[in-house]
């Protein structure tokens, strides 16, 4: 038996729904977020209109039970409840959109905010685009000196950072759970891989405080770094979190 | 369809196509001073 | 079409006259500084601004109105320096092939901009007046700069026009063996004068975003040429000019759509079809490149300033990009609809009609990847849920790697709907077809594995150097998949048989929205991408020289910047109305009886 | 007509459709509003280093140890904040200060507003100040920096510091560090930038300290005027004093400056 068009393409918009619904929250476990879901619903959409409409016979097959329902006397029934419970429906999607709930505002935090071209740490003003890692040279220079340092960077990351951004750098700590926004996950391809060394130092530098607006809501719980460690040890503490992670920071020279 | 007219051509393109985009990859990574295969 | 003249010309004497009483004002300033700093060489630093120095008239916004008026003239600019492009190649083809046709259609074309052509020139000149009126400093110390350049762009323009003139009002008269060789020539000048007047006007606004030629205090060396060859001048020419075409041709394409509507005849509709055919040909070949040139030109800008870069990518535009994707989707989206309801043109194209559906998967599936956010909007279940801000899955996705192979995808497949289109009326007769075929088939496949391989490896096991330089191989991949199998498809059809006639005309009205689809979605998109670039500088008028001290500095929300798009984007579309109107009229007569005496 | 409404109801549509999108399907940033102009960090700075700064500018950038100095040209300023409230009240004084700090920044911006007897231009009869604006031309101090010489002057003056660390000034333009400057390309360039005006009348500049350059050519030639240059108390001409002219032009000249300098005061006849 041939299944109608316009029932196809129904089915066809509700499997995909499914299927996203499927995939994500149930094998993969990790749910996929309904903003998201949304706008891909509506493009799927479109491109199930597309498919099925760019021929003349298949859209006339496909909009053939649409005109049949407005316009055939013989299904008057059908069509009256039809026009009484679409407006109905769509009253009460928009109702239940629209109607205040209990929970906070989503809230959107851009977390790589642009940083500042110059900051100021330590009591002096930092050229953000011109700084480097002072270290950074010894990874080619003196091998036996850098994995020091790295190490040096591993021993300040333990006794200061590993509480919130994990023992694995995963931003998985012992407290990671009490924390909103949660601690970065260092392993992301998306996090410090995306980045130059100058930016993680203003970071940990000035910490949740000196985070720009636009990085609102202001609710960082990262500590103003500066007040408790020595410009030496954040830039030994960048080493590590890079080698760790097998990750390179950001940069235009080539290196490789 | 797929007699041997068409089997042969198919593989025989696939390995070709296939070794020339690689050697293009090796050769414009290396023009930009990199190699196709990263090296920490 | 004396009325178009005379308007055409006041408009250019608004933009001469006003122009060059600035250039001298520029001067005279220039000697002043001079003298009060005791700068020889004329150049002063560039002036610090109070808030008080920016003329508030008759209480207008002067930002919005800059904003509105300078797209407006941006987009009426891009139409008109891309249709004698395409002209120009149309009117060679018909040359070529002695196909009358296009020589008609090519006169259509130029027929329709050269209406648009006074109304660039209007809106420049109202440009320049906004500019003097609202932002006086800003414009004098830019015209000490460019003094040069712009008065050459003033003499430019009146060369353009008398060029366009001949050249449009000559086109009957200069016909037929070396006469027709004497036209083509003037297309080609007239495309020599209008791309560089395009150079000129963009080195002046890269030198905003990336200045050159002056020192930290924006005290200018007098070397003119390093102000105009700046950093991202290149960059942004061969975007622009790239991306004119697209946009060119999607307004005659809208143009023809709108006449194929309302076209009475079968054969008005079949001989506006054909065009709009042509039309969208032309804008989609102009639309594949286009991306690369985007992220080259992205990229130049990250490497310029890191900061603008984040600003532009990762901070405060980021969520732009979404709306942009959303607008590039919707171009790929419409252009291959287009393709495949045109299909309906040729009785036989029912065989190619099966594998649409899988075309449609990859788009919609690339357009997906293409358009998945960095930064997801998540409620606090959903927070809570995956443990933090980012998605294992989705999160890889937002970033450059994805929506490289995304993109690269989708022009593959674009594409692939497009040699379909080119088949469906032909059956090959050479005794390779099966073998040409297959090697096709394996092109396509080693090739999006190439795609793959390189956006996947080099996208998220190696360092940022190398994600950037693995796009370049990815975009080559791209290019050569399409220029190989076009070329194989060339061969394989030669002395093809024709399945049967085509029936130019036969297409559903929902094709020629999808073209209207196409001509509002590139003309909101490129405001929306204007905004974004000249955004990115927020609170300065020449990055980190000349700060924008006035009360509008802050920049706006995305939703005011997406309002003000829009109601530029409905400004133009009108005006563009209006010019597609006049055409109409100018070609009508009335016959009012017992009028004039006998 | 029908299809004509259509078009303009899709065209309207599709862009309605984006701008909903744009303002209710994406998160509304706010972006922050710009930052206060970039300062000298004063904001961090503490009254004792704003004055040491002042004292730096007062010996350095503000050049005004070339005149006020032991050497007679221009009133000594170390007690000049304590004399303030009697000026004030002097009917020679022409300006609209009324308070120490008032009184000292106009002195600087419009010299005449009071001329201490004796020091006026020649033949004004103590009506018009010798010193040149210093907010403008070479010295082109910026309002921060002014204020700092000023704190330094009251502080020095044993009068109360009564200026507030500005916290809206434009940042000082960083010296480049290390990098040799370019080359002066004109005569006039290097007058103006090494300010040889505020003494010597010369080119545009009409300064009385030193002697009037401009027709010097005539006079000297070139050994002369290059051994001027370079060791200025090498012969003092007459009626003008000793160790008024700085000694190191020579070491910040480059050498093609100096020979451009020796042909172009030689040429000045």
């Amino acid at each position: 038996m041939k299944i109608p068009k316009l029932l196809q393409a129904v089915l066809v918009l509700i499997g995909v729904y499914l299927g996203f619904i499927l995939v994500f929250d149930v094998l993969l476990d990790a749910v996929i977020p309904s903003s998201v879901l949304a706008m891909y619903m509506f493009f799927v959409a479109a491109g199930v209109f597309m498919v099925f409409t760019f021929e003349e016979d298949g859209t006339r097959e496909l909009v053939a039970p649409i005109k049949a329902l407005v316009e055939e006397p013989s299904r008057r029934l059908i069509r009256n409840i039809v026009f009484v419970v679409v407006p109905v429906l769509a009253g009460a999607g928009t109702y239940f959109q629209m109607v205040p709930s209990l929970d906070a505002p989503v809230e959107l935090r851009s977390i790589h905010p642009a940083p500042p071209t110059a900051i100021k740490v330590y009591g002096k003003r930092v050229n953000l685009l011109k700084l480097e890692n002072p270290y950074r040279k010894f990874e080619k220079e003196d091998p036996e000196k850098f994995k020091e340092l790295v190490a040096g960077g591993a021993k300040v990351y333990i006794q200061n950072c590993q509480y919130c951004h994990g023992d694995k750098l995963d931003g998985k700590g012992p407290y990671a759970a009490g924390l909103n926004p949660t601690p970065l996950n260092f392993q992301d391809v998306g996090t410090i891989a995306q980045l130059q060394e100058s930016y993680l130092f203003w970071r940990i530098a000035t910490g949740g405080p000196g985070l720009p607006k636009e990085a609102a809501p202001w609710i960082s719980s990262m500590p103003v770094w500066q007040n408790f460690l020595s410009e030496e040890e954040i830039w030994q503490v960048i080493l590590f979190l890079y080698d760790y992670t097998g990750r390179r920071p950001r940069s235009w020279e080539h290196d490789g | 369809m797929r007699g041997n007219g068409y089997l042969v051509p198919f593989v025989a393109a696939l390995v070709v196509s296939g070794a020339l985009f690689l050697l293009m990859d090796m050769a414009v990574m290396n023009m930009q001073g990199l190699s196709l295969f990263f090296e920490p | 079409m004396n009325l178009c003249r005379l308007k055409n010309l006041k408009g250019i004497s608004t933009v001469l006259a006003v122009g060059i009483l600035w250039l001298l004002a520029g001067d005279a300033f220039g000697a002043e500084t001079a003298s009060a700093t005791g700068v020889t060489g004329g150049y002063g630093p560039a002036p610090d601004l109070k808030p008080s120095d920016y003329p508030q008239v008759a209480g207008v916004n002067s930002r919005v109105t800059i904003w509105i008026v300078a797209q407006l003239h941006l987009w009426f600019a891009a139409f008109v320096l891309a249709v004698p492009i395409f002209v120009f190649i149309i009117e060679a083809i018909g040359m070529r092939t002695r196909d009358k046709r296009y020589d008609d259609m090519a006169y259509e074309f130029i027929k329709v901009s050269i209406t648009a052509y006074s109304l660039t020139a209007i809106m420049g000149g109202l440009l320049l007046f906004c500019l003097v009126l609202f932002y006086p400093d800003l414009f004098r110390y830019m015209s000490v700069i460019f003094k040069d350049s712009m008065f050459y762009y003033a003499l430019l323009f009146f060369a353009e026009s008398a060029v366009l003139y001949i050249y449009y009002y000559g086109w009957h008269w200069l016909q037929g063996g070396f006469r027709k060789w004497v036209h083509l020539t003037l297309g080609l000048l007239l495309n020599a004068v209008g791309t560089t007047l395009m150079l000129l006007a963009n080195a002046w606004l890269t030198f905003m975003m990336s200045p050159a030629g002056v020192d930290p205090a924006g005290v200018f060396s007098g070397d003119a040429w390093a102000a105009i060859h700046n950093f991202l001048w290149n960059p942004i020419n061969i975007h622009r000019f790239i991306a004119n075409i697209a946009y060119g041709g999607s307004i005659v394409g809208a143009y023809a759509a709108f006449k194929f509507l309302t076209a009475s005849g079968a054969q008005e509709k079949a001989h506006y079809d054909w065009m709009g055919y042509n039309a969208n040909f032309i804008a989609i070949c102009a639309l594949l490149p286009l991306p690369f040139a985007g992220y080259y030109l992205a990229a130049e800008i990250y490497a310029y300033s890191q900061q603008m870069g984040i600003t532009l990518m990762g901070g405060l535009f980021a969520w732009l990009f979404i709306i942009q994707a959303v607008l590039i989707g919707t171009l790929f989206l419409s252009a291959n609809y287009y393709l495949w309801c045109g299909m309906g043109r040729s009785d036989g194209a029912k065989r190619y009609y099966k594998y649409i559906k899988y075309i449609a998967i990859v788009l919609i599936g690339a357009f997906l990847v293409w358009f998945t956010p960095h930064t997801l909007v998540l409620t606090n279940e959903e927070l809570k849920a995956l443990g933090g801000p980012y998605h294992k899955y989705l999160g890889p996705l937002g970033i450059m790697p994805a929506k490289n192979t995304a993109v690269n995808l989708m022009i593959l497949f674009t594409a692939l709907s497009f040699m379909f289109y080119r088949r469906a009326n032909k059956v090959a007769t050479v005794g390779w077809v099966k073998a040409g075929n297959a090697i096709q088939v394996a092109l396509f496949t080693t090739g999006i594995l190439n795609i793959f391989f390189l956006g996947v490896y080099h996208g998220y096991f190696t360092n940022t150097v190398y994600k950037v330089a693995a796009s370049i191989p990815q975009v080559l991949t791209t290019l050569i998949v399409i220029v190989a199998s076009v070329v194989i498809d060339s061969f394989m059809y030669r002395r093809s048989q024709e399945a049967g006639p085509l029936h130019w005309g036969r297409v559903p009205p929902r094709s020629q929205y999808a073209l209207f689809l196409l001509a509002v979605s590139f003309t909101w998109l490129m405001g929306l991408m204007g905004y974004i670039r000249s955004g990115i500088r927020q609170h300065w008028h020449i990055l980190d020289i000349m700060r924008d001290n006035s009360p509008d500095a802050f920049t706006p929300t995305l939703g005011y910047a997406a309002n003000v798009v829009s109601l530029a984007t409905i400004l133009f579309m009108a005006m563009v109305i209006f010019v597609f109107w006049l055409s109409q009229v100018s070609g009508s007569k009335t016959l009012p009886d017992g009028y004039w005496k006998e | 007509m029908r299809q004509f409404l259509m078009v303009v109801a899709f065209t309207l549509l599709t862009v309605g459709l984006f701008a909903g999108y744009s303002n209710f399907g994406i998160p509304q940033i706010e972006p922050a509003q710009p930052p206060k102009q970039e300062k000298i960090d004063l904001g961090a700075m503490t009254m004792d280093k704003f004055i040491a700064l002042g004292e730096k500018i007062f010996n350095g950038k503000g050049t005004c140890t070339l005149c006020h100095n032991n050497l007679g040209r221009a009133p000594m300023l170390g007690g000049t904040a304590g004399l303030v409230p009697k000026r004030l009240v002097d009917p020679r004084y022409k300006g609209e200060a009324t308070n120490v700090e008032e009184y000292l920044i106009e002195s600087f911006v419009k010299p005449s507003a009071f001329v201490v007897a004796g020091f006026g231009k020649k033949g004004t009869n103590d009506t018009v100040s010798p010193m040149p604006d210093v907010s403008a031309g070479s010295i082109r101090l910026n309002d921060a920096e002014i204020k700092a010489v000023v704190a330094y002057l009251q502080d020095s003056g044993g009068a109360e510091v009564t200026v507030k660390i500005p916290t809206d000034a434009p940042e000082q333009t960083e010296q480049t560090e290390g990098e040799p400057r370019a080359p002066f390309e004109t005569p006039e360039q290097a007058i103006a930038e090494l300010g040889c005006g505020a003494c010597h009348k010369v080119a545009t500049e009409e300064g009385e300290v030193g002697p009037d350059l401009t027709k010097i050519g005539g006079l000297r030639d070139k050994a002369y005027l290059r051994q001027a240059i370079l060791d200025p108390n090498a012969d003092i001409t007459e009626g003008f004093e000793k160790d008024q002219m700085p000694p190191d032009y020579g070491a910040q000249m480059y050498a093609q400056e100096l020979e451009m300098m020796v042909d172009y005061l030689a040429g000045l006849k």
